[in-house]
């Protein structure tokens, strides 16, 4: 524990649909700068782990804590937790920002429109200071030339890169990648891909859902393997990779060897 | 311009005092049909949020409203309010009688429930139609209930009803032709004056028919613009 | 279930001829309700004194009552021609307007016309700037007062059961309408009047008299009609009906 | 409440007619329709330009007009044709008379038709073209796949649009009543105003409509599952 707190928090995160226990206590510790990936197979309950991180799936029990601050919760009269302040969970929201599998940009909006949407209007930023940092990070994501495009009309790579703009003109926290690139073509991966490791370098602190082996063991400096709603493996990817611990890690990567 | 008026005057129908009665018509026509998609539209909004809405308390309500509009005729509708405001007891006294006293504002408020009922229907589906994954984006970026609604549901939902909106527009144009059955002089109310005073159903309603296929394909025509316009950004170029 | 029956027939075989010269049936066309001249009791069917006098007129001619074909008003010179009935036979004024269009019979009855407005609202058809009067569309009332109520908004309607309830409602000031009618329609209605006397000039619109009408190319059944009208009257039959429906004398 | 001062039987008849109303006129739509989609369809110029014009002139012009038009003016036309044949030309045809129920069934078939053209086109166009290839390629002839293969899949997909077509021609009967065929809304309004209590008789009528549209809906649900036959129904 060092003195900075750790923007992102995840204690002992549980989730329940119905009967099916999906999450079964899971934590996460995010410290600035870190690159953590989460991969495993699917059914693994990597992606509600993340949808529980900003609370678009309300965790059965556990604590979410970003930037030392704790989100409160409290069950409501079908005897379901939720939270107990919106404002609070929107603040939290709008410090994490999330990338997901199927971009979804807002499909009415330009490219432009869709990155300082939310800045202008959740952050309260000035229109004219909105679309100069947007300027910036669509240059940063090679996009600027596509700005006044709408989403239909791009690939899926220009259309995950323009997401990943949206996400960064937030300026957030932490990141959140939800399986950034497995809705992509193969030959659309790259360019995504480039953009990501060019993020994490510069010292973002960024949490990644993801199948993209070489990137967990390049890129992350910490990697978490689920298996059934439970964490099998954790820590250092070099560590991990060429001295795992557990059976099922060896047989998880093992194709990729 | 005097040979336009020698054709007038040779003939019984089209005369220039005719031809003023179609006029009047028309505008009566395109008041009560304009009047009414837009103050449908203004009801329509909140009831198809709140027809969308999870809660049955406010759901419900609405889907009663809109069943049993969309359920009935437009004729009866329009029977039971025109006939229907002058049992109120004593409104014969209040000022609202000058208004309900003709048939226009009677008229209105069955075309207005109507059109509402229809339209709510068709922004309930656009809304129900948003793509989840850009609600999840709004929700993730911190957007309350009201402004996602504002800022990212309702712009894509209206975009999404026009084509639908657009057959309402048509639908009430065509629908409000029964207003000349309660005394309305609108476009079908001259022409039935007219037929009736020269007994000559064909140059009456041929000519009727006629401005209202020109004032459908124009409506038409300018929704095709609108789509064009406003839609484009979901077409893969 | 007859009208079912023959509603199916009618759709299965689309047409029924009918020849120009035998009458069978005569078919007649009528402006229904327009008490007591014509209208529904309430298990449906039709009665009035048209009706019944028109039945006896039937009876003669063809040896059978007449088949009611209901038509409003606005319609009924267009039916008569599209040959939906044979006969008109509807309260009818004979002017000549009409003249152009169809054949008359002699005359069987005369109305006047007559204003009628609610008690109190001090209408007056000399001054009647901005007042809201009711006809039916193309009746030689509609003539009447477009053309002398000038300043009137005259509001018309279909059918005359309309407008006695906008007039009943408070929708119109007054109504103009043969009086009889107006008469018989407000039949135990203490609020609404007649207001001036009887209003029979000018000839030109008011016509000489009720006629039974016909395409202008059946002059034999014209001539049938008429004969037959002249004997009921002579016989009695005329009298009976008439003071069925009325205290006046209205026979021509 | 059940009190309606002796009008009762008279407008259950008039319901009776509106529903026999509805149901003739939509068959006449449906075979109009069928016929328009096809003409639409075809490659004959004449047959696609015929239908295209019905359709379009349909759908721009107001029910309530055609309905006065064609029942004010078709008569009259089919009419004068006929008065020249038998009078100036010693003719003696029939003259084939339209009663007001037979007049509606026509009028409201014959709007309903064009709907329908493009409710019918749209499900042929739905059907794999590899569907019909397969009948043909086993044989079958032109008539034979279009009955066996071609209809009852077109089925599947016309039907929604055939509940919807139907839904809105019911009510469209209501306007008969205008042209004087003592339809329910006619004998309840009828009614209505001369008892002077509109809701009476005009609530049970608006009733029995919603009772109509509801039991439709079951029926074309019933007959969705019988087109649907081997459909694997994707999920949400």
């Amino acid at each position: 524990m060092g003195q900075q707190v750790a923007p992102l928090i995840a204690t002992d995160i549980h989730k329940c649909f119905g009967e099916l226990e999906v999450l079964k206590g899971i934590s996460l510790e995010a410290h600035k700068g870190d690159v953590i990936s989460v991969i495993g197979s699917s059914g693994s309950g990597k992606s509600t782990f993340l949808r529980c991180i900003n609370m678009l799936e309300i965790p059965t029990s556990g604590d979410i804590q970003v930037h030392g601050e704790k989100v409160a919760f409290k069950t409501n009269r079908r005897g379901e937790r939720e939270p107990a302040d919106m404002r609070q969970v929107e603040k939290m929201r709008a410090q994490l920002s999330m990338v997901f599998q199927g971009f979804n940009l807002w499909a009415h909006m330009t490219v432009m429109e869709n990155i300082i949407e939310a800045p202008v209007h959740v952050l309260g930023i000035s229109k004219k200071e909105a679309i100069e940092r947007a300027e910036e990070h669509l240059n940063r994501v090679g996009l600027y030339d596509r700005r006044n495009y709408y989403p239909a009309h791009m690939s899926g790579g220009q259309q995950q890169r323009a997401a990943i703009a949206r996400a960064l003109a937030m300026n957030p926290e932490v990141m959140l990648f939800d399986e950034p690139t497995s809705a992509l073509d193969p030959e659309l991966v790259g360019e995504v891909l480039k953009v990501m490791r060019a993020l994490a370098e510069e010292g973002r602190t960024m949490v990644v859902v993801t199948h993209e082996m070489a990137f967990a063991q390049d890129v992350s400096n910490k990697v978490m393997y689920l298996h059934q709603g439970k964490i099998e493996e954790y820590g250092d990817p070099k560590e991990v990779f060429t001295n795992p611990k557990s059976e099922r890690f060896k047989q998880f990567i093992a194709p990729n060897y | 311009m005097d040979a336009l008026i020698a054709l007038l005057e040779s003939n019984d129908i089209f005369t220039p005092n005719t031809l003023m009665q179609y006029w009047g018509g028309l505008v009566t026509t395109v008041q009560l049909v304009f009047l009414s998609l837009i103050i449908g539209l203004v009801i329509a909004v909140p009831l198809a949020i709140m027809r969308a809405s999870d809660n049955p308390w406010l759901s419900r309500p609405v889907w009663v409203y809109t069943y049993v509009f969309r359920g009935t005729p437009l004729l009866v509708q329009l029977y039971m309010i025109y006939y229907g405001v002058t049992l109120i007891d004593g409104i014969q006294d209040t000022f609202w009688w000058e208004i309900f006293r003709g048939a226009f504002y009677p008229a209105l408020i069955a075309f207005v429930l109507n059109t509402a009922a229809y339209t709510t229907e068709i922004f309930r589906g656009a809304i129900e139609a948003t793509p989840r994954g850009e609600i999840e984006a709004a929700k993730a970026y911190g957007m309350s209930w009201a402004r996602r609604m504002r800022r990212i549901v309702l712009p894509s939902a209206f975009r999404r009803a026009i084509p639908a909106y657009s057959n309402e527009v048509i639908f009430m144009l065509h629908a409000s032709a029964i207003a000349s059955v309660v005394t309305i002089i609108d476009l079908l109310g001259a022409a039935r004056n007219i037929y009736a005073q020269y007994y000559a159903p064909f140059p009456a309603f041929i000519f009727v028919a006629c401005i209202y296929l020109i004032l459908t394909f124009g409506i038409l025509g300018v929704f095709k613009q609108l789509e064009k316009r406003l839609l484009g950004h979901l077409r893969p170029r | 279930m007859k009208k079912t029956l023959i509603a199916v027939a009618g759709m299965l075989a689309m047409t029924s001829a009918v020849s120009a010269e035998s009458w069978d049936t005569i078919r007649v066309g009528v402006d229904a309700p327009y008490p007591p001249f014509e209208y529904r009791a309430p298990d449906g069917e039709l009665t009035g004194f048209e009706i019944e006098l028109g039945n006896e007129v039937c009876q003669i001619v063809s040896g059978n009552d007449c088949e009611w074909v209901v038509q409003a008003w606005d319609g009924i010179i267009p039916g008569l021609l599209a040959r939906k009935y044979d006969m008109i036979f509807s309260s009818m004024s004979i002017n000549e307007e009409r003249q152009k269009r169809v054949l008359f019979s002699d005359p069987y009855y005369t109305t006047p016309s007559a204003f009628f407005a609610p008690d109190g609202n001090g209408f007056n058809p000399d001054s009647s700037d901005g007042k809201r009067v009711g006809v039916q569309r193309a009746t030689i009332q509609d003539t009447y007062v477009t053309e002398f109520l000038t300043d009137a908004e005259v509001v018309r309607y279909t059918t005359a059961d309309d407008m006695i309830v906008d007039l009943q409602g408070g929708r119109l000031d007054a109504m103009f309408i043969d009086a009889p009618v107006g008469i018989e329609m407000l039949d135990g209605n203490d609020e609404v009047s007649q207001v001036g006397d009887f209003i029979k000039e000018p000839t030109r619109i008011f016509g000489e008299g009720v006629g039974a009408a016909f395409r202008k190319r059946d002059t034999a059944l014209e001539e049938q009609v008429s004969a037959a009208l002249e004997q009921l009257k002579n016989d009695g039959t005329y009298d009976t009906i008439m003071q069925k429906y009325f205290d006046i004398d209205i026979k021509l | 409440m059940f009190d309606f001062e002796g009008y009762g039987p008279s407008i259950f008849g008039g319901a009776i007619i509106t529903l026999e109303l509805a149901v003739f006129s939509l068959v006449l739509a449906v075979f109009l329709g069928l016929m328009g989609a096809w003409g639409k369809m075809s490659r004959n110029r004449l047959a696609k330009g015929v239908a295209t014009f019905y359709t379009t002139l349909i759908r721009g012009v107001p029910d309530l007009v055609w309905m006065m038009l064609l029942f004010f003016g078709g008569q009259i036309a089919l009419n004068s044709i006929l008065d020249y044949l038998n009078y100036d030309l010693g003719f003696n045809l029939p003259y084939p008379q339209f009663n007001e129920f037979t007049a509606g069934v026509l009028t409201i078939g014959f709007i309903f038709g064009a709907y329908m053209s493009e409710t019918f086109r749209g499900a042929f166009m739905a059907v794999e073209n590899g569907q019909i290839e397969a009948g043909k390629a086993y044989g079958m002839s032109g008539w034979k796949v279009f009955s066996r293969i071609m209809f009852p899949q077109m089925m599947r997909h016309a039907i929604p649009g055939i509940a919807n077509n139907w839904q809105v021609l019911l009510k469209t009967t209501a306007l008969v009543s205008v042209i004087g065929l003592a339809d329910m809304v006619r004998l309840a309004s009828e009614a209505a105003k001369s008892t002077g209590s509109p809701f009476k008789f005009l609530i049970p009528v608006a009733i029995v409509y919603l009772a109509i549209a509801a039991l439709s809906d079951i029926i074309f649900k019933l007959l969705n599952n019988k087109y649907s036959a081997g459909v694997v129904k994707g999920g949400s």
